[in-house]
C-alpha cells in the first residue's frame, strides 16, 4: 500500500466508492456541490465547503444534492429517506450546527428502532466537521462528540488518520444504524497510506497504534496524532508509551483498553473535547471500574479547558492538548507516587 | 366533491369505517384512562377523524404517514393492526411496538406509519425525506405530514414547506387545525386566521377545508396527493377542525368555553354528517353503516380484553432494539 | 421550618418571591399561563403543563407570557431579553425538546461572555423537566443534564428536595451566568420542609446528605431520594454510606466529593442519565485523577443503560437505577478485592 | 424618499462617511489577507453597505441589531470602534472583543451591537428577546435583526416572525438577500423571488427594496422602525443587493459570472450612486465628500499599523470571561 492520499480525499474516495457500488447512496448537505441557481450555470463550484464532496455531483448529478439552510429539514430528510428505501450521508458541515438540528438525530434517528420495539431501520450517516486550530472561534472550533457519544442509538466515528477514515466511511455507509462521523478540520491535508481498492473498518475495535509498556495512552481523531509526537520525545527520555485509538467512541472497545491498562499499569487519556463529561472521562471512570487492580497510579486526563474556544491564534494554540501536556501527563504518572490535586 | 360522484361504495364503506374505528377506539380510551388502566400521557383524536380517514384513503401501504402525538387516527386510517395498537398502549409486549412506545410512538414500517411523534413538529422533516427516497427511486409513492396548529409555528415545519417547494417533493403537509395546541388559542398564537396562507411565501398552493366534512377532506387530499403523485410538488392542506376531548387525558379544558366541544359534537360530528349524506344521496344504506357500527364495537371490545391478558414485556427486552448491531 | 411544600410549590413559591422582589424577573413558556387565545377568556387555565407556574400569569399579568411552540424563537428570545436588560426565567417543558434548540443555549447564551471579550451579561434561567417515571416514553423521560454539564457557560442545576429547589432557583435567578434548571417530573409530589421566607443556596457547594463511613455514594437529582432509601436498607446490614448531593453539576464541588472519598475509601456514583460521557463518569474520572490514592476498591457507577428509556411500566422500572441497585454496588464496593468486568 | 426631502445634511453626511468606513475597511482587509496578514475566516460586505448604513441611520446607541458572520458592515454602521474591531480580527489583545471573538463574533454592548453571529439564523430570536425587553420596560427601544437570503430558511428567522407577529415587538427583520447563500444562487435555495412575500404567512408587513439605493433602504428602514417605535408591531425589510467579493476570503466563485461583480461595482456601486444624487441635486458639495475619503482612508491604515503593533492576548486570558462568576 504505497499510494499516498490526504485524510481528504480519502474520505472523498470513499464516498464515490460507495456511491458507484450502491445507488441507494445519496449525498446531501449544504454546498457540497455549491453553484446550483449562481449565474455561471455550474452546478458544481465548490464540491463541499472544504473540498470533501468534489465530483461527485458531477458524477452523480440526480444523487447529490444541495441544500437550503435549514439543518432540521434536511437533516431530516436524510433521516426519513434512511427509513424509506435509500442510505443517505447527510453532511452538517460543522458539527457546531448541531444545534439548530439535534432533535432529528437524538430524538428521531437514534430512537426509531428502539420505540417502533425493533419495526425500523435508518441507515443514516452524517458527516461532519470539528475540532479547532483554523482560527475558525467559538462557534465553528468544537468537538462534541461527547454529546453524540451519551446517546444510546447513535454510532460515533473520529478516524485518526486517512487510512481510518476511508475504511471507517465505508464501513458508516454499510451500517443498518444511524452514524455520525467526525472529520477533523484541521486533518484535512494529512497524508498517509491509503490502498486504492475498497476496503472496511470494522466499528468497536480500536487500533494500537503504538505499543510501549509503560503507560497506556487513549487517545482518539485528532489527538493520535499529538500523542505519536509526544511519544517521540518520551522514548528519546526511555519512555515507551502504548497508544490506543478506539476509533469509534460508540461502540467502544472496553477491551483492548483494559488489556494496554493491565499491561502498563498507567492510564493517561486525551481528548480534545471540554473536560466535563468527556470522552476522556468516560474511559478514565471505566478504567477505574473494571480496570482498578491493574491501575499503579492515578488517571490523567488531558483536556481542552472547560472554556470556549478562542480565536485569536495565541490563545487557540494552548487551547488544544498539545503533544508537550501529553508528555507531562505521561511523566507524571510515571513519578507520581500520590494523586495529586490538579 | 359532490356526494353522488366518483367515489364507489367500496370507498365510502372504507372511510365510514376507518371513522367509526377511530372514534370508538378513542371513546373507550376515554374510559379505560378514567379506569386508571391505561399508563402515561395519552392524546384523544375524536372530533378530527375525517381528516385522518380523507386524506388517507388515497394512499396505499407503500405511501408513508409521519403522525404527532395525537396519532391514534392516523395509525388507523393508515392500515395499523387496532389489536396491536392497542396492546402497544396498554404496554405489552403483544404491542406493535412490543410495548417500547406507547401512545405517542405508534409505528409500523410495513402499513407505510412513520410513527407518531413526541417531539412537535418531528414530522414534517421526516416525510421530506420520504418524499426525496420516492423521487431519487422513481416510486411513485407519496408522503404525507399531519401536524396541528400549534405545531405550524415550529421551525421544523416551515424549512420542510421550502425544501419540498425547492424539490418539488412528492409530499403534502396537512394542518389539523383544531384551535389550540394545548390550551393556547390559535388567535393567540399566531397572527393569521388561515395557515395555508404560509404556503404562499415558500411557493407552494395552500389550501384550507372544513376538516369535519370528510368530503371536503377527501377532494382537496386527492387533488393534493394526485399532484405529488404526478410530480408537481408539495401542497399545504389546512383542515378546521375540533377535538372533542381535552389535549390530553386529564386535561380539565378550562381553557375553553364548555359549549365547543358540545357543539362540536352536535352539529359537527363527522360521522353523523357522513351518514345523512350518503344515505340522503341514496348511495349506501343505513343497514350498512349499522353493520360496520356493530363490528367495530366488538372489534374494541376484543382489543381490549386481548390487551389486558396479555403478557407484559420481558424484562430481557430493556437494552434489545437499541441498534441493529453494535 | 415546620412548614411542609411539595418540590413542584416550592419552585412555585421561588418564582412568586422574585418575580415581587425584581421586576427585571419575566416568565416565558409554552402553556405557562395557558388558555390566551382560549374560548373561555380565561387567561390562566393551567399555570404550566404539569402547574409549576401557577398564580404567576393573574399577578403579574404583562410579565408571564405563553409562547407558541417555537422553541428556538422564545428559548432565544430570553436570551436576548436578558442581554438587554430583563432577568428571564424561559421554561423548556420537558428537556427532550433540547434540539429544536440547543443553538440558543450552547452557542449563544453561553458563549457570548466569552466571544464577546467579557463585554456581555445575560441573566437568563431556562427551567425544564427531566427524568422518568411518569410512563411517558422515549421523548419525554430523559435525563440529558451531561449535555449542558460539558459546556463552557453553562451552570447546571439539579435539585434533589423541595427545600434545594427553592433556594437553588432563587440563586439561579439572581445569578449573572445563564443557568439550567432541571426539576424532575417525578419529585413535584415529593414533601419536605420549606421555609416561608426567601433564601439562597450557592452553586458550586455539595449537600452531605448523610454521613457515614464506609462508602462515599455522590448522587444527584432524584438519585438522591433512591439512595437515601438505599442507605436504609444497608445501615439495617450495618453499612453506613455516606450520600454527597453536589446539587450543581456545573459548577461542582470537588473538594467536598474527595474529602469524603479520603475518609471512606470507597465510592459508588449514582446517575440517572445513560452512562456513557455521563455525570456519573465525569465524577468518578475526577476522583480516579485527583483522590486516587484514597481508593481502597474499584468505583462503581450506577446508571441507567445504553438505551433510550422505555414506555411500559414493566421495562421503565428497571430502567432507572433503583435502591437495590444502588444497594448491591455499595456491598460490592466493599466486599470487592479486585475489579471484575461489568 | 425624495433625495432632496428630509435628511439634514448631517445625516447625509453620517450616511456618506459609514458607507465609505465600511468600503475602505473591508477593501484593505480583503488586501491584507491575501498577505496571509490575518487569521482564520472573514466574510466582506463590500458592496452591501447601503443596507448597513440606511437602516442604522435611524437607530441610537440605546437601540439594538444583531449581526450575522458576515458582520464588519453592521457594526461599523452601529457606532463601533473601527479600531477596536481592526484588533480584533487580527486577534490582538486591544481588539473589541480583547482577541477572543474574532471576525465573526465583533460585538459591543455599549453600542447596542448584539454580535457578528457565526451561526446563520442565530440572531433573529435574540433581536425578538431585545424587543420584548424593550416592550416589557416600555423603553421605547427598537432592535434590528440582520440576515440573508440563505438565512430566511432557517427555522430559527421563520419561527421570530411568527414570534414578532404576535407580540407586537418593536423589531426589524432586515434581509439582505446578495442572492447566494454561499456557493447556491437564491433562485436554487427558494422557490419565491422576493423574500419579503413571507412576512403575509405570519401577519406583518413585508417590502422589498433597492438594497444599493441609500435612499431606498434609508426610507423603507425608516418607516418600519417608526412603526416598531411607536408599537405597531415587526416588519420584514428585503434589501436587494449584491457582494463584491466572494463568500469568504479565499472563495474562487467559479459558481458566478466573473461579470455579476464586476457590472455591481460599476454600475450600482451604492457610494458613486449616492455622491451622484446629493451632488446632483446640490445637497451636498463633491469637496465635503472628499474629505470624507481622505479622513477615512487615514483611520483605516491607522487601524491596521495599531493592529499589527498592539501585543497577542496574554495566555493566562484562555480562561477567563467564562463566567462572571463560577
Ligand atoms: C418540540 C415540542 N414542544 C412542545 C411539546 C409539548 N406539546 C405536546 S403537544 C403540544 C401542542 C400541540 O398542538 P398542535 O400542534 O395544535 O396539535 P394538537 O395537540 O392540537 O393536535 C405541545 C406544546 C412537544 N411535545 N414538543
Ligand atoms: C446554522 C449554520 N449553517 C450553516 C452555516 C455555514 N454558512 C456560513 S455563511 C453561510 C451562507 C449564508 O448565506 P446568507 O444568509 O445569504 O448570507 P450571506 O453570506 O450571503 O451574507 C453558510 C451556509 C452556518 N454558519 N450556520
Ligand atoms: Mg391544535
Ligand atoms: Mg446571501
Amino acid at each position: 500500500m504505497a499510494r499516498k492520499l490526504s485524510f481528504l480525499l480519502a474520505i472523498n474516495e470513499a464516498m464515490h466508492q460507495e456511491m458507484a457500488r450502491d445507488e441507494r447512496v445519496i449525498i446531501l448537505g449544504e454546498d457540497i456541490a455549491g453553484g446550483a441557481g449562481g449565474s455561471a450555470g455550474n452546478d458544481e463550484a465548490w464540491g463541499g465547503a472544504l473540498g470533501a464532496t468534489q465530483g461527485l455531483k458531477t458524477k452523480y448529478p440526480h444523487r447529490v444534492l444541495d441544500t437550503p439552510i435549514s439543518e432540521s429539514a434536511f437533516i431530516g430528510a436524510a433521516v426519513g429517506a434512511a427509513a424509506s428505501g435509500l442510505r443517505p450521508i447527510a453532511e452538517l458541515m460543522f458539527v457546531d450546527f448541531m444545534g439548530v438540528c439535534f432533535d432529528q438525530i437524538f430524538n428521531q434517528a437514534a430512537k426509531f428502532r428502539y420505540m417502533f420495539g425493533g419495526n425500523a431501520i435508518t441507515p443514516v450517516v452524517i458527516r461532519t466537521m470539528y475540532g479547532a486550530g483554523l482560527r475558525a472561534a467559538s462557534q465553528h472550533s468544537q468537538t462534541l462528540y461527547p454529546l453524540f457519544t451519551h446517546i444510546p442509538g447513535l454510532k460515533v466515528v473520529v478516524p485518526s488518520s486517512p487510512y481510518d477514515a476511508k475504511g471507517l466511511l465505508i464501513t458508516a455507509v454499510r451500517d443498518d444504524d444511524p452514524v455520525i462521523f467526525f472529520e477533523h478540520k484541521a486533518m484535512y491535508e494529512l497524508e498517509g497510506d491509503v490502498p486504492e481498492e475498497s476496503y472496511s473498518i470494522p466499528f468497536g475495535e480500536a487500533n494500537i497504534v503504538r505499543e510501549g509498556g509503560d503507560v497506556t495512552v487513549v487517545a482518539i481523531g485528532r489527538m493520535v496524532q499529538h500523542a505519536l509526537q509526544a511519544a517521540e520525545t518520551l522514548a528519546a527520555e526511555g519512555i515507551q508509551i502504548e497508544i490506543v485509538d478506539p476509533r469509534t467512541t460508540s461502540p467502544l472497545d472496553e477491551e483492548t483498553i483494559y488489556e494496554s491498562v493491565e499491561s502498563t499499569g498507567r492510564l493517561v487519556v486525551v481528548d480534545e473535547a471540554h473536560p466535563r463529561c468527556s470522552f476522556a472521562s468516560d474511559v478514565a471512570a471505566l478504567v477505574a471500574q473494571n480496570a482498578f487492580d491493574a491501575l499503579r497510579a492515578p488517571i490523567r486526563m488531558v483536556t481542552s479547558p472547560h472554556s470556549p474556544v478562542p480565536f485569536s491564534p495565541a490563545l487557540e494554540d494552548v487551547f488544544v492538548p498539545s503533544p508537550e501536556r501529553i508528555a507531562a501527563a505521561v511523566r507524571d504518572v510515571l513519578g507520581a507516587k500520590s494523586g495529586s490535586r490538579r | 366533491m359532490t356526494v353522488t360522484a366518483e367515489l364507489s361504495q367500496e370507498s365510502l364503506l372504507r372511510g365510514y369505517r376507518t371513522m367509526r374505528t377511530i372514534r370508538d377506539f378513542e371513546e373507550r380510551l376515554h374510559i379505560e384512562i378514567a379506569n386508571a388502566q391505561i399508563p402515561g400521557f395519552v392524546h384523544l383524536y375524536a372530533g378530527e377523524e375525517a381528516v385522518a380517514a380523507g386524506v388517507c384513503s388515497h394512499l396505499s401501504d407503500e405511501d408513508w404517514v409521519s403522525s404527532t402525538h395525537r396519532g391514534h387516527g392516523h395509525a388507523i386510517a393508515k392500515g395499523c393492526d387496532v389489536k396491536g395498537m392497542m396492546a402497544e398502549i396498554y404496554g405489552r409486549a403483544t404491542g406493535l411496538c412490543k410495548g417500547k412506545g406507547g401512545s405517542m410512538h405508534i409505528a409500523d414500517f410495513r402499513r407505510g406509519m412513520l410513527g407518531a411523534n413526541g417531539i412537535v413538529g418531528g414530522g414534517p422533516p421526516l416525510i421530506c425525506g420520504v418524499g426525496l427516497s420516492a423521487k431519487v427511486r422513481r416510486s411513485g409513492q407519496v408522503g404525507v405530514a399531519f401536524l396541528g396548529d400549534g405545531a405550524s409555528n415550529q421551525g421544523t415545519f416551515l424549512e420542510s414547506l421550502n425544501l419540498s417547494a425547492i424539490w418539488k417533493l412528492p409530499v403534502v403537509f396537512v394542518v389539523e387545525n383544531n384551535g389550540y395546541g394545548e390550551a393556547t388559542g390559535q388567535s393567540y398564537h399566531q397572527a393569521v386566521e388561515d395557515i395555508a396562507k404560509r404556503a404562499d411565501g415558500f411557493g407552494l398552493p395552500g389550501v384550507t377545508v372544513d376538516g369535519n366534512d370528510y368530503f371536503a377532506v377527501a377532494e382537496a387530499a386527492g387533488i393534493a396527493i394526485g399532484r405529488a403523485r404526478a410530480g408537481h410538488g408539495p401542497t399545504l392542506l389546512e383542515c378546521k377542525t375540533t377535538r372533542f376531548f381535552g389535549h390530553f387525558e386529564g386535561d380539565t379544558q378550562t381553557y375553553r368555553d364548555p359549549n365547543e366541544a358540545a357543539e362540536a359534537r352536535a352539529s359537527r360530528d363527522c360521522l353523523v354528517a357522513f351518514r345523512a349524506r350518503v344515505t340522503d344521496a341514496g348511495l349506501l344504506a343505513g343497514a350498512a353503516l349499522d353493520a360496520i357500527d356493530v363490528e367495530i364495537a366488538q372489534l374494541i371490545d376484543e382489543s381490549v380484553a386481548e390487551a389486558l391478558a396479555a403478557p407484559w414485556p420481558d424484562v430481557s427486552e430493556l437494552s434489545t432494539d437499541v441498534y441493529i448491531k453494535y
